[in-house]
C-alpha cells in the first residue's frame, strides 16, 4: 500500500506541477494567440476590402447560409468595412467543397456594388507547387473588380476568363465557383448584410 | 591420364530457354508496337524512345560496375525497360526527360534492389510515375498521332474533365468517342496500336513467354466492371471498349502487368493480381484524381505480389482430405 | 488555473492509482536476467531492434535469439551492459585464432572431377564429396569467408581459404560453415600449424597435392615434444608448444605443409603478418 | 452513410497514416521485416487506436472543454494513451497469456507511437462526432496495418536479395516505402477527405 | 482416346530412338575381370561381407548377409577368387566396402540354388525366396521388394500398379524387357499378386512405347492383369504420380503408397520375382542401356553387377569423340559418375555418355520468377521459395513450404530459364530437415 | 568528454535520424522545406534539452512502475510550452508544422534520450546530452529540408536559386520524395563512410 500511495503521490505531484506550469504558460500566451488570431483575420480582412476605417472584424452580422451535415443551420459571418458610416466592403468565408483534395476556404471581399475587392486563400490542403498555387498573387488579382455582370464566372479552360493553373485547373476551378456562389447570396441577400446590425 | 569429367546435380539436361532469350522474344512482340508508335509520333518519338534506352542501359552498366557485379546489359532487359517507358511518357518529352526517366527506372527501379530478379515494382513503371507526379505538366502533354499537334486532351483525361465540369459526358463529346477507336485523340493510337500489342501479345503466349492469366484477369475484370458501371450510369461513364482501347490497358496487360519479376508466381495468385488490376485501374479512372489507372493499379499489385504469394502456396500432392 | 491542476492532477492520481494496483494484481513472474537487461535499456520502445518493443528485446536476448547490439538508441554503452548482464565469454585466457588446415589451392592440388553447380562449399560436397582430389582439403568456394561476421576471411585467386590471425576474433563460425572440417581453433601465439588435413597415406597424397602432409614422420622426430601424427597426417600439439622447437620441426618437413604464419600467409594470400 | 465512406476511403487509401501523413513511421520501420509481425502490430494497433479515441474523445468534450482548458489536450491525452496502454498490456498478459504473445508483445511499442496520438488529435481537430472518431480510428489503424503487411511481404523479399552494400538495412527499406507511398499517390484524389 | 496423366511435369525430348530397336545383347565376362560388388546397393542397412580374401565363390553365392529387415544379401555375379574385402570407389563417388571377385571365367553357378513353384508356396515362402534372392526395386530405388510386400494388417491392398513407363529419356531397357521377355514379367505380376492378396493389377506404360503396350497386352491376356497406356509426359513413371493417373489416387504427403492401397513394382522387379522364385536364381544381373551422343554405339545390355562401367562402354565400341559427363541413370535423374571405373549396380538402369557439347555449362543467374517451375513441379510446391531459403539456411521456412514433398524429379532444373540447380538445393534443404527431424 | 567530440557524436555518429532511425514521423512530415526543417529541429531541441533536464534531476525520485508516465508528462509540458509560445509569436512556423507540434511528445528521439541517458546520468551531462543530439536532429532536418526544397521546388529558404529554367520535381515535396529522399542521402552517406575507411 505505500508503494502504491508512492506511486499516487509522485504522479499526480508531476501531473499537478506540470498544470501549474502550463497554466501560467497558458495565461501569458493567451493574448499573443488570441491577438495572432485577430491579426489573421484582420490581415485577411485588410487584403480583401477596399480601405476601411472602422475594425470590420467587430462590425459584423451572422446568417443562415446553409445546412451542415447533419441538417443544423450554419452560419456565416459577413464583416463589413466601413468609410465613415457607409458601407464600403463586405467580406466573408466561402468554402470551395470540390477542391483537389478536401475542403478550400477563402475569404471573399466585395464593394457595395457587388464586384470582387480582393480574395486570400485561408485554407487548403492542395497540392504543393500546383493547386498550392493559388495563394500567389498574380492568380488572386484576376478576380479584382469582377462581379456577377461583368464577368464569366468560369476558368478558361471552361470558357470562361479565369485562368487556370496548368495541370491543376481542378483548384482553380473549385475557388471560382464557389466565389461566383458568395457573390450570389450576396446579391440575394444584400440588404440583410449591409443594413443589419 | 584420363580426362576429368564433369559433375553436376541432376537433371543433365536442359529444355534450352535462357533469360535473354525470352528478354528478345518479348523485345520482339513489341516491335509491332514500335513500328505504329514511329508511323504516327514520327522520328521524335524514336529518338525519345532511344534516349529512355540509353538512360536504362547506361545507369545499369554504371551501376552495377559501382558494384563490382558483372556487366549483365546484353540480357536484354534493362532496354526492354527502356522500350516500355518509352510508351508511357508523351512522345515528345524532352531529352532530359526521357533520360532521367529511364535513370529513375533502373537506378531507383531495379539495381537498388539488387537487379535483375530482385526488385518487387516494375521498373518501367517506377520510371513512368516518378515523372508524373514530378512533372505533371510535362507528363500530360501529349501529341495528336500523325499531325503531331499539342494537345493534353487525351481522351481519358477529356472525359474525366467533363464529368467533373457537367457531371456527365457530353453529347459532342460522346459522338467523338467513337472516334477512338480510330485513334482520333491526342496521345492515343486507337485500334491499329490495339491491334499491334494484341499481336505481340499473341506470340508471348505463343511462345509460352507468358500465360494467359494475368492478361485474361485483367482485360476480364476491367471490361466486367467497366460494363457494370456503364449500365448503372451510361452518361457518366464510358464504354466498356472505350476503356479497352484507351490509355494503357493493353499494354500493361499484356507486357507489363506479366513481368515476371514482379508478379505472382502461381496461376492463382496470377489471376488475383490480374483482377486486382482490371479492378484498380477502372476505379483510378472513373474515381480518381488521375485519368489513367493502369500504371498505379500495376504498382500497387506489385506491392501486393509478396503477399499473394504467401497466400497461394499452392496445395502439395498429396492433401488428401481425411476420411472419417 | 485550479481547475487546470485539478483536472489533470486528477487525471495523474487516476492513472498512478489504476496502474500500481493493476501492476499488484497482474503482476507475472519474469526471468530476472530479462528485467534487468530491461532496466539497462532505454525503454524507448522504437522497435529498432525488430523486436516488439523493449521487452521483447530482452527476452529475445535471453533467450539468444537477438544481437546483444541490436538496440540502436542505446549504443554501444548498453551492448556492453547486457553482455555483462548475460556473462557472454568471460574472457578466456588464451585467445584462439581459426586456421585452414590446406594449402592445396587449383595450382597445387588436383581436382577429381569438374564441378558445375552452386558455387558454395556446402553445394559441391554433396557431388561425390566435393571435387578436390584430397578427402580434407580446401574446396575455395567460401562458406566459411560467408559465414565470418568480422570479415576474417579471404579465398585466394586460386581458391584456398586465408583467415587473416589478427582480425579473427576467434568467434567458431567458420568452424561450423567449412562442410570438410578443415578450420581449426588455435591459440593466437602459436603461429606454427600443419596446413594439412589428409589422413591419406603418403603415396596417395603425393597424387594429389603437392604440399600435403605424407606422414613422413620427421617432424616428430626433430621435435618430439610440439609434433604428433595421427593416422598418417601430423599435427601441433599446442598444449606443450614450444615455438623454436616447431620450427625445427618444420625445417625438416620434406613437403612444406608447416607454416609459420608469423612469417607468412600461404601463397597468394593478401594478408601482410 | 456516404460521410462514413469517404471517411474510411480516405483514412485507409488516399490519405494512409504511414504513406501519406507521416505517422506511426518508426514501428513501420522496425516492426515491418517478417509479415506475422507486422499482422500482429496492426491488430494490436487498430485496438490500442480504437479505445484511444474513445477515451480522449469523452476526455476532451467532458473535461477539457467543459473547463476551457483545452491547452492541456496534449499532455492529458498522452497520459492517458500511455496509461491505458500500459494497463491493457499488464491485464492480456495475466489473463490470455496466448492473446499476449500474439498482441500484447506489440503494446509497449504503440505508446510511443504518434499514430495514436495523431488520431486523437485530428479526431479532435477535424470535429468529428463521437462515431466517426471511433470509425476514423478503425480505418485509420486498418490503413496502418496494410501499408505494414505489404512492406513486410517486400521486405522479407529485400532481406534476402544482393542489395548493394551502403543501401542494406534502413536506406533500401525508406526508398521501398517510398516505392509503396508512391503506389499509394494512385488513390490520390479518389475522394475528398 | 484420352491418355491418362498426372498434373505438372513436361516432356523433354526423349531420344529413345538410339537404342529402342536393340535387342538385348549380354555384356561378356572374360576370364581376370575383376568385378566390384558393394554391399549397400539397396536402400537400407548395408550387407555384412561373409567371405574374406582368397575365398573361391561360385556365380549366386552368398558373399554379404543382411542386416536387419530392411536389408537385402548380396551376391556374387561370376565364379572366381575373392582378391580384396575392402573400401572401393562406388558410384556416388565416395569410398565404400565392397568384396572384389577376380572371375575365373567359368561363370559356375552355385549348386545350392533351388527354384519352387509358386502355386504350391505360402506368401511368406514366397517372400523368404524374394528376400534371400536380394531383389529389390529395379526402378532405381532399390528398395528391398519383400519389404515393400509385407505391408502391415491394418493397410489393405487393393492394386498391384507395374511400372513399365520408363518415362526418362534416353533409357529403353524395360521397354526392351517388355518385348523380348514378356511371359517372365507376367508370371512374376501372378507371384506378386498372390503374395499380396490383391485381384487387380496394372501395367502403366507411356504411350511412346506402341509395340511394349501390344506386346503386354497380348501377353496378359486372361491373366487378370490390365495395361494402362499413359500419356508422355515426365515424371509419369513417378509412383505417386503413376498411382494418381492409373487409379485417380493420391498417396497422402508423406505417405507410402500402401498408405492408398497400391503396390507399385518396376517390370523388371517382377521378372527378377519370377526368376527368384521359380529358379533360385538371385538378382546378380540386370538390363542397361548405353547411350548418348559419345558411345559409338548405344545398345541395350545384360550386365552383370560389379561390372565396371569401362566394360560397358568398351563392349558398345568404346567411347566417340569428345567425353564430358557420364551418367549413371536417365538424364533426368540420374548421378553423374566422377570416372568410368566406378562398378555397375543394382541400380544401373543406364549409363549415358554425353559429350563436352551437351554438358550444360550455362552459368546460373538471379531467380527471373518466371514461375515455370512452380507450373512443371508435379509434387506441387514452389520450387524456387524452396531453393531461395534453403541458400539462406532457412530450413525451417523451406519445410514449412513443403519442401520435403519434392520427389527431385528434376523438372524444376530442365525448365528455369535462369538455369538455377534449384535441385541442389532441395536436396541440401530436404538434408537438413531430416536431420533436424533426427535430432528431435 | 569535450564538447566537440559530443557534439560530433550528435550530429555524426549517433545522428538520431540518420543512424538511429528515431524521430523519422516529423522528420519526413515537415521537411517540405529547410525553414520548416529548422524550425521543428530546433522546437525538438528545446523540448530535449528540458526534459533531458528536468529528467534528470528527478530521476531520484520516480519510482519505476511510473517511469513512463511520468517522463511522458514532463516531456509533454515542455511540448505544449513550444506550442503555445510558437502560436502566440510564430504563427506562420506553428501552421506550417500543424499536429507535429503536438506530436514532439512522441517523438523517440525525446523519450529515448529521456529514459536512456537523462534517468542515468547528472543533469550538466543531460543537458549538454540534450543539446548534442537536439542539433543532431536539426541538422538532420536541415539537411533533408534543404535537398527536398532544393530539388522539388528550387528554392532553398524561400529564395529560388535554380534560376527559372530549372523545372522542379514535385515528387520531392510529396509524401514518397520524402522517403526517397532520406533513403539516398543514407545510402549516399553509408557509401562516404566505407570509402573513408
Ligand atoms: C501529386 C498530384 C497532386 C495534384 N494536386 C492537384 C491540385 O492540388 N490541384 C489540382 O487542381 N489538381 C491536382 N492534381 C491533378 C492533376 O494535375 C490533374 O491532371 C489536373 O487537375 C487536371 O488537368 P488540367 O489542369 O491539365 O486540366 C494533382 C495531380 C498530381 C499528380
Ligand atoms: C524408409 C522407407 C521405408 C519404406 N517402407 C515401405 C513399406 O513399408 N512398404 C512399401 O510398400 N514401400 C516402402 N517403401 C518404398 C517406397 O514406397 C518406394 O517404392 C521407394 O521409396 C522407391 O520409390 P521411388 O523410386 O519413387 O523413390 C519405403 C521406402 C523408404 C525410403
Ligand atoms: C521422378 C521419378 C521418375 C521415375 N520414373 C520411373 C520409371 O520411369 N520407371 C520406373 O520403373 N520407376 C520410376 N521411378 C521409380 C518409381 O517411383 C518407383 O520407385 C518404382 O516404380 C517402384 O518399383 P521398384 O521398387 O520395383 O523399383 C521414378 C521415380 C521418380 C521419383
Ligand atoms: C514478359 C515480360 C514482361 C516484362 N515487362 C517489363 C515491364 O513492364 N517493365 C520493365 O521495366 N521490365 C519488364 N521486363 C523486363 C524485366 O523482367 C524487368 O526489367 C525486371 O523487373 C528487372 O528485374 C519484362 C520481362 C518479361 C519477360
Ligand atoms: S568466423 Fe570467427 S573464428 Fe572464423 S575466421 Fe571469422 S572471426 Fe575467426
Ligand atoms: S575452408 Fe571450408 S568453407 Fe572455407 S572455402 Fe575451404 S572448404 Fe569452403
Ligand atoms: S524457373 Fe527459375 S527463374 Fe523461373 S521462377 Fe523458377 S527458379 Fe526462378
Ligand atoms: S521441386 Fe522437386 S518435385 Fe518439384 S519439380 Fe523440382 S525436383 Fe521435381
Ligand atoms: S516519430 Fe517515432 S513513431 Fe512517429
Amino acid at each position: 500500500m505505500k508503494e502504491l500511495s508512492r506511486l499516487a503521490l509522485v504522479l499526480t505531484v508531476i501531473t499537478a506541477g506540470a498544470a501549474l506550469l502550463l497554466a501560467m504558460v497558458e495565461s501569458v500566451t493567451r493574448d499573443p494567440i488570441a491577438q495572432q488570431r485577430r491579426l489573421v483575420t484582420l490581415n485577411a480582412l485588410k487584403s480583401v476590402l477596399p480601405p476601411a476605417d472602422n475594425s470590420p472584424d467587430q462590425d459584423t452580422v451572422s446568417l443562415v447560409t446553409g445546412k451542415d451535415k447533419k441538417g443544423n443551420d450554419a452560419e456565416t459571418v459577413f464583416y463589413r468595412g466601413r468609410q465613415g458610416e457607409d458601407v464600403s466592403g463586405i467580406a466573408f468565408t466561402v468554402v470551395a467543397p470540390d477542391g483537389y483534395s478536401g475542403n478550400i476556404s477563402i475569404m471573399v471581399g466585395i464593394d457595395p456594388v457587388g464586384h470582387v475587392s480582393g480574395i486570400e486563400v485561408l485554407q487548403h490542403a492542395e497540392t504543393p507547387g500546383l493547386g498550392a498555387k493559388v495563394e500567389e498573387s498574380w492568380w488572386k488579382e484576376q478576380f479584382k473588380g469582377k462581379g456577377l455582370d461583368n464577368a464569366d464566372w468560369r476558368v478558361k479552360k471552361d470558357g470562361g476568363e479565369f485562368d487556370q493553373i496548368t495541370a491543376a485547373t481542378i483548384t482553380p476551378r473549385a475557388i471560382v465557383g464557389a466565389v461566383r456562389r458568395g457573390l450570389e447570396f450576396f446579391k440575394a441577400h444584400k440588404a440583410e448584410i449591409i443594413g443589419g446590425a | 591420364m584420363e580426362k576429368t569429367l564433369y559433375l553436376s546435380s541432376s537433371p543433365h539436361v536442359h529444355e534450352g530457354g535462357t533469360t535473354a532469350q525470352a528478354m528478345r522474344a518479348v523485345i520482339i512482340a513489341l516491335l509491332p508496337c514500335v513500328g505504329v508508335w514511329f508511323f504516327s509520333f514520327g522520328l521524335q518519338s524514336i529518338i525519345v524512345m532511344l534516349l529512355c534506352i540509353l538512360g536504362c542501359v547506361g545507369s545499369e552498366a554504371v551501376c552495377q560496375k559501382m558494384m563490382g557485379k558483372p556487366i549483365t546489359i546484353a540480357d536484354g532487359s534493362a532496354a526492354m525497360t527502356g522500350i516500355l517507358l518509352a510508351f508511357n511518357i508523351p512522345p515528345n518529352s524532352a531529352w532530359w526527360m526521357a533520360l532521367l526517366g529511364g535513370i529513375v527506372a533502373v537506378v531507383l527501379g531495379k539495381q537498388v534492389f539488387g537487379g535483375l530478379g530482385y526488385n518487387s515494382f516494375n521498373p518501367a513503371l517506377i520510371g513512368r510515375t516518378v515523372l508524373l507526379i514530378s512533372f505533371p505538366v510535362q507528363m500530360t502533354t501529349w501529341v495528336m498521332p500523325r499531325t503531331h499537334e499539342i494537345t493534353s486532351a487525351t481522351p481519358l483525361s477529356e472525359v474525366k474533365m467533363a464529368v467533373g465540369l457537367h457531371g456527365a459526358i457530353p453529347d459532342e463529346l460522346k459522338s467523338q468517342l467513337g472516334s477512338v477507336l480510330m485513334g482520333g485523340f491526342g496521345g492515343q493510337l486507337g485500334v491499329i496500336s490495339g491491334f499491334a500489342l494484341i499481336l505481340g501479345g499473341g506470340y508471348l503466349l505463343y511462345r509460352k513467354i507468358i500465360t494467359w492469366h494475368i492478361p485474361a484477369s485483367f482485360i476480364g475484370s476491367a471490361f466486367v466492371l467497366g460494363t457494370v458501371l456503364w449500365l448503372v450510369d451510361s452518361s457518366k461513364y464510358p464504354s466498356p471498349v472505350f476503356h479497352l482501347f484507351t490509355g494503357g490497358l493493353l499494354l500493361g496487360a499484356f507486357f507489363m502487368a506479366t513481368d515476371w519479376v514482379t508478379t505472382p508466381l502461381t496461376p492463382k495468385g496470377m489471376l488475383i493480381f490480374g483482377t486486382g488490376c482490371g479492378v484498380l485501374t477502372i476505379l483510378i479512372r472513373i474515381f480518381g484524381g488521375y485519368p489513367e489507372g493502369v500504371a498505379f493499379s500495376i504498382l500497387l499489385m506489385n506491392a501486393a505480389t509478396p503477399i499473394i504469394d504467401r497466400f497461394t502456396v499452392p496445395k502439395k500432392f498429396g492433401l488428401v482430405p481425411e476420411k472419417g | 488555473m485550479i481547475s487546470a491542476v485539478i483536472s489533470l492532477g486528477g487525471i495523474g492520481l487516476g492513472a498512478a492509482v489504476i496502474l500500481g494496483l493493476a501492476a499488484k494484481k497482474f503482476a507475472v513472474e519474469v526471468d530476472p536476467k530479462e528485467e534487468a537487461i530491461l532496466e539497462v535499456l532505454p525503454g524507448a520502445n522504437c522497435g529498432a531492434c525488430g523486436f516488439p518493443g523493449c521487452g521483447g528485446f530482452a527476452k529475445a536476448v535471453v533467450a539468444g535469439e537477438a544481437d546483444p547490439s541490436a538496440c540502436s538508441p542505446g549504443g554501444s554503452s548498453v551492448t556492453a551492459k547486457i553482455a555483462e548482464i548475460m556473462g557472454v565469454e568471460a574472457a578466456s585466457a588464451e585467445p584462439m585464432v581459426a586456421v585452414v588446415n590446406c594449402q592445396g589451392d587449383n595450382q597445387k592440388a588436383q581436382n577429381k572431377y569438374k564441378y558445375l553447380g552452386i558455387q558454395t562449399c556446402a553445394s559441391a560436397q554433396m557431388l561425390a564429396g566435393g571435387p578436390k582430389a584430397c578427402p580434407g582439403g580446401c574446396l575455395g568456394l567460401g562458406d566459411c569467408m560467408v559465414a565470418c561476421p568480422f570479415g576474417a576471411i579471404e579465398i585466394t585467386a586460386e581458391g584456398l581459404a586465408v583467415i587473416n590471425r589478427e582480425k579473427c576474433v576467434g568467434c567458431k563460425k567458420c568452424v561450423s560453415a567449412c562442410p570438410r572440417n578443415v578450420i581449426t581453433m588455435v591459440p593466437k601465439s602459436a603461429t606454427v600449424s600443419v596446413l594439412c588435413n589428409s589422413h591419406d597415406k603418403g603415396p596417395a597424397v603425393k597424387k594429389y597435392c603437392q604440399v600435403g602432409c605424407i606422414g613422413c614422420t620427421l617432424c616428430k622426430k626433430t621435435a618430439e615434444e610440439v609434433y604428433a601424427i595421427d593416422n598418417f597426417l601430423a599435427h601441433v600439439t599446442y598444449d606443450t608448444y614450444d615455438h623454436e622447437k616447431a620450427k625445427a620441426g618444420m625445417e625438416k618437413c620434406p613437403t612444406k605443409c608447416i607454416r609459420d604464419f608469423a612469417e607468412g600467409y600461404p601463397e597468394g594470400s593478401s594478408f601482410q603478418p | 452513410m456516404g460521410d462514413f465512406f469517404v471517411i474510411v476511403v480516405s483514412a485507409i487509401l488516399v490519405n494512409n497514416f504511414v504513406l501519406a501523413r507521416f505517422l506511426g513511421l518508426c514501428p513501420f520501420m522496425g516492426v515491418t521485416k517478417k509479415v506475422d509481425t507486422a499482422v500482429g502490430m496492426g491488430a494490436a494497433v487498430t485496438f490500442v487506436m480504437t479505445v484511444a479515441a474513445i477515451v480522449t474523445w469523452v476526455i476532451q468534450y467532458f473535461i477539457l472543454m467543459p473547463f476551457g482548458i483545452e491547452y492541456l489536450q496534449t499532455i492529458a491525452f498522452i497520459l492517458v494513451i500511455a496509461s491505458l496502454v500500459q494497463l491493457v498490456e499488464m491485464i492480456i498478459q495475466k489473463t490470455s497469456p496466448v492473446l499476449y504473445q500474439s498482441l500484447g508483445i506489440f503494446l509497449p511499442l504503440i505508446t510511443t507511437n504518434c499514430a495514436v496520438l495523431g488520431l486523437a488529435v485530428l479526431n479532435i481537430q477535424i470535429g468529428y462526432s463521437f462515431l466517426e472518431s471511433i470509425l476514423f480510428a478503425i480505418a485509420a489503424a486498418l490503413g496502418f496495418t496494410l501499408a505494414m503487411v505489404l512492406m513486410a511481404g517486400i521486405r522479407e523479399r529485400v532481406d534476402l536479395a544482393p542489395v548493394p552494400k551502403c543501401f542494406k538495412g534502413l536506406p533500401i527499406a525508406f526508398l521501398t516505402a517510398g516505392l509503396l507511398s508512391l503506389a499509394f499517390m494512385g488513390f490520390a484524389g479518389l475522394v475528398k477527405g | 482416346m484420352e491418355l491418362k496423366t498426372f498434373r505438372g511435369g513436361l516432356h523433354p525430348p526423349d531420344n529413345k530412338k538410339w537404342s529402342d530397336k536393340k535387342a538385348i545383347e549380354v555384356c561378356p565376362l572374360a576370364e581376370g575381370d575383376e568385378l566390384v560388388i558393394h554391399l549397400s546397393q539397396h536402400i537400407g542397412a548395408p550387407a555384412e561381407a561373409c567371405v574374406k580374401k582368397g575365398d573361391l565363390v561360385k556365380k549366386g553365392q552368398v558373399i554379404g548377409t543382411p542386416k536387419g529387415f530392411v536389408s537385402v544379401p548380396i551376391h556374387a555375379s561370376t565364379s572366381g577368387e575373392v582378391i580384396a574385402v575392402e573400401p572401393r570407389i562406388a558410384s556416388a563417388g565416395t569410398m565404400l566396402p565392397a568384396v572384389v571377385i577376380k572371375a575365373d571365367g567359368e561363370d559356375a553357378w552355385d549348386e545350392g540354388l533351388v527354384g519352387g513353384d509358386p502355386d504350391t508356396m505360402t506368401p511368406d515362402e514366397i517372400k523368404d525366396k524374394i528376400k534371400d534372392a536380394g531383389i529389390v526395386g529395379m526402378g532405381g530405388a532399390t528398395f528391398p521388394t519383400h519389404v515393400k510386400l509385407s505391408p502391415p494388417e491394418d493397410k489393405k491392398i487393393e492394386y498391384l500398379i507395374l511400372n513399365g513407363v520408363e518415362c526418362e529419356p534416353y533409357l529403353t531397357a524395360d521397354d526392351r524387357l517388355m518385348l523380348e521377355d514378356p511371359e517372365s514379367i507376367v508370371e512374376g505380376i501372378l507371384i506378386l499378386k498372390k503374395v499380396l492378396g490383391v485381384d487387380k493389377a496394372i501395367i502403366g506404360i507411356e504411350a511412346n512405347k506402341p509395340d511394349a503396350i501390344e506386346t503386354m497386352t497380348n501377353a496378359c491376356a486372361g491373366k487378370g492383369v490390365e495395361v494402362g497406356a499413359l500419356k508422355v509426359q515426365y515424371p509419369q513413371g513417378a509412383e505417386k504420380q503413376l498411382i494418381f493417373a492409373l487409379t485417380g489416387r493420391e498417396v497422402p504427403s508423406g505417405g507410402l503408397p500402401m498408405d492408398c492401397g497400391v503396390v507399385v513394382q518396376n517390370v523388371g522387379t517382377a521378372a527378377a520375382v519370377n526368376d527368384a522364385v521359380r529358379k533360385g536364381i538371385p538378382l546378380i544381373e540386370r538390363i542397361a542401356t548405353v547411350s548418348g551422343a559419345a558411345i559409338a554405339e548405344p545398345k541395350n545390355l545384360k550386365i552383370k553387377i560389379g561390372q565396371p562401367l569401362s566394360k560397358l562402354v568398351e563392349f558398345c565400341g568404346g567411347i566417340k569423340g569428345d567425353l564430358g559427363k557420364v551418367i549413371q541413370g536417365g538424364p533426368m535423374m540420374g548421378m553423374a559418375a566422377v570416372s568410368l571405373d566406378v562398378p555397375a549396380t543394382r541400380g544401373t538402369s543406364g549409363v549415358l555418355l554425353f559429350a563436352e557439347d551437351q554438358v550444360l555449362k550455362e552459368p546460373e543467374g538471379p531467380c527471373v520468377r518466371c514461375g515455370n517451375c512452380v507450373r512443371a513441379c508435379p509434387a506441387f510446391i514452389m520450387p524456387t521459395e524452396i531453393a531461395t531459403m534453403a541458400r539462406n539456411s532457412m530450413f525451417d521456412e523451406a519445410e514449412k513450404l513443403n519442401a520435403m514433398d519434392c520427389i527431385e524429379c528434376g523438372c524444376c532444373t530442365y525448365i528455369c530459364p535462369a538455369r538455377i540447380p534449384l535441385i541442389q538445393s532441395l536436396r541440401q534443404a530436404k538434408g537438413a530437415i531430416l536431420a533436424k527431424r533426427r535430432k528431435v | 568528454m569535450s564538447f566537440v567530440t559530443e557534439l560530433k557524436r550528435g550530429i555524426w555518429t549517433d545522428n538520431a535520424v540518420f543512424k538511429l532511425g528515431l524521430g523519422l514521423c516529423p522528420a519526413l512530415a515537415v521537411t517540405s522545406s529547410a525553414l520548416n526543417g529548422v524550425g521543428m529541429g530546433l522546437a525538438a531541441t528545446f523540448v530535449l534539452i528540458c526534459s533531458n533536464v528536468a529528467v534528470s534531476s528527478m530521476r531520484k525520485i520516480i519510482p519505476s512502475k511510473v517511469r513512463i508516465p511520468a517522463f511522458i508528462v514532463l516531456i509533454a509540458t515542455f511540448v505544449t510550452v513550444v506550442d503555445l509560445v510558437m502560436a502566440g509569436f510564430l504563427p506562420g512556423l506553428h501552421k506550417a508544422l500543424g499536429i507535429f507540434i503536438p506530436l514532439i511528445v512522441v517523438n523517440c528521439v525525446i523519450l529515448g534520450r529521456a529514459e536512456a541517458f537523462a534517468s542515468k546520468n547528472p543533469i550538466f551531462h543531460s543537458a549538454i546530452d540534450g543539446v548534442v543530439m537536439g542539433l543532431g536532429f536539426t541538422v538532420a532536418l536541415l539537411v533533408l529540408g534543404s535537398v527536398r526544397e532544393i530539388l522539388g521546388n528550387g528554392t532553398i529558404f524561400g529564395a529560388g536559386i535554380l534560376g527559372s529554367s530549372y523545372i522542379p520535381a514535385l515528387l520531392l515535396i510529396l509524401p514518397p520524395g520524402a522517403f526517397l529522399a532520406i533513403g539516398f542521402l543514407l545510402g549516399g552517406m553509408n557509401k562516404l563512410e566505407a570509402s573513408k575507411k
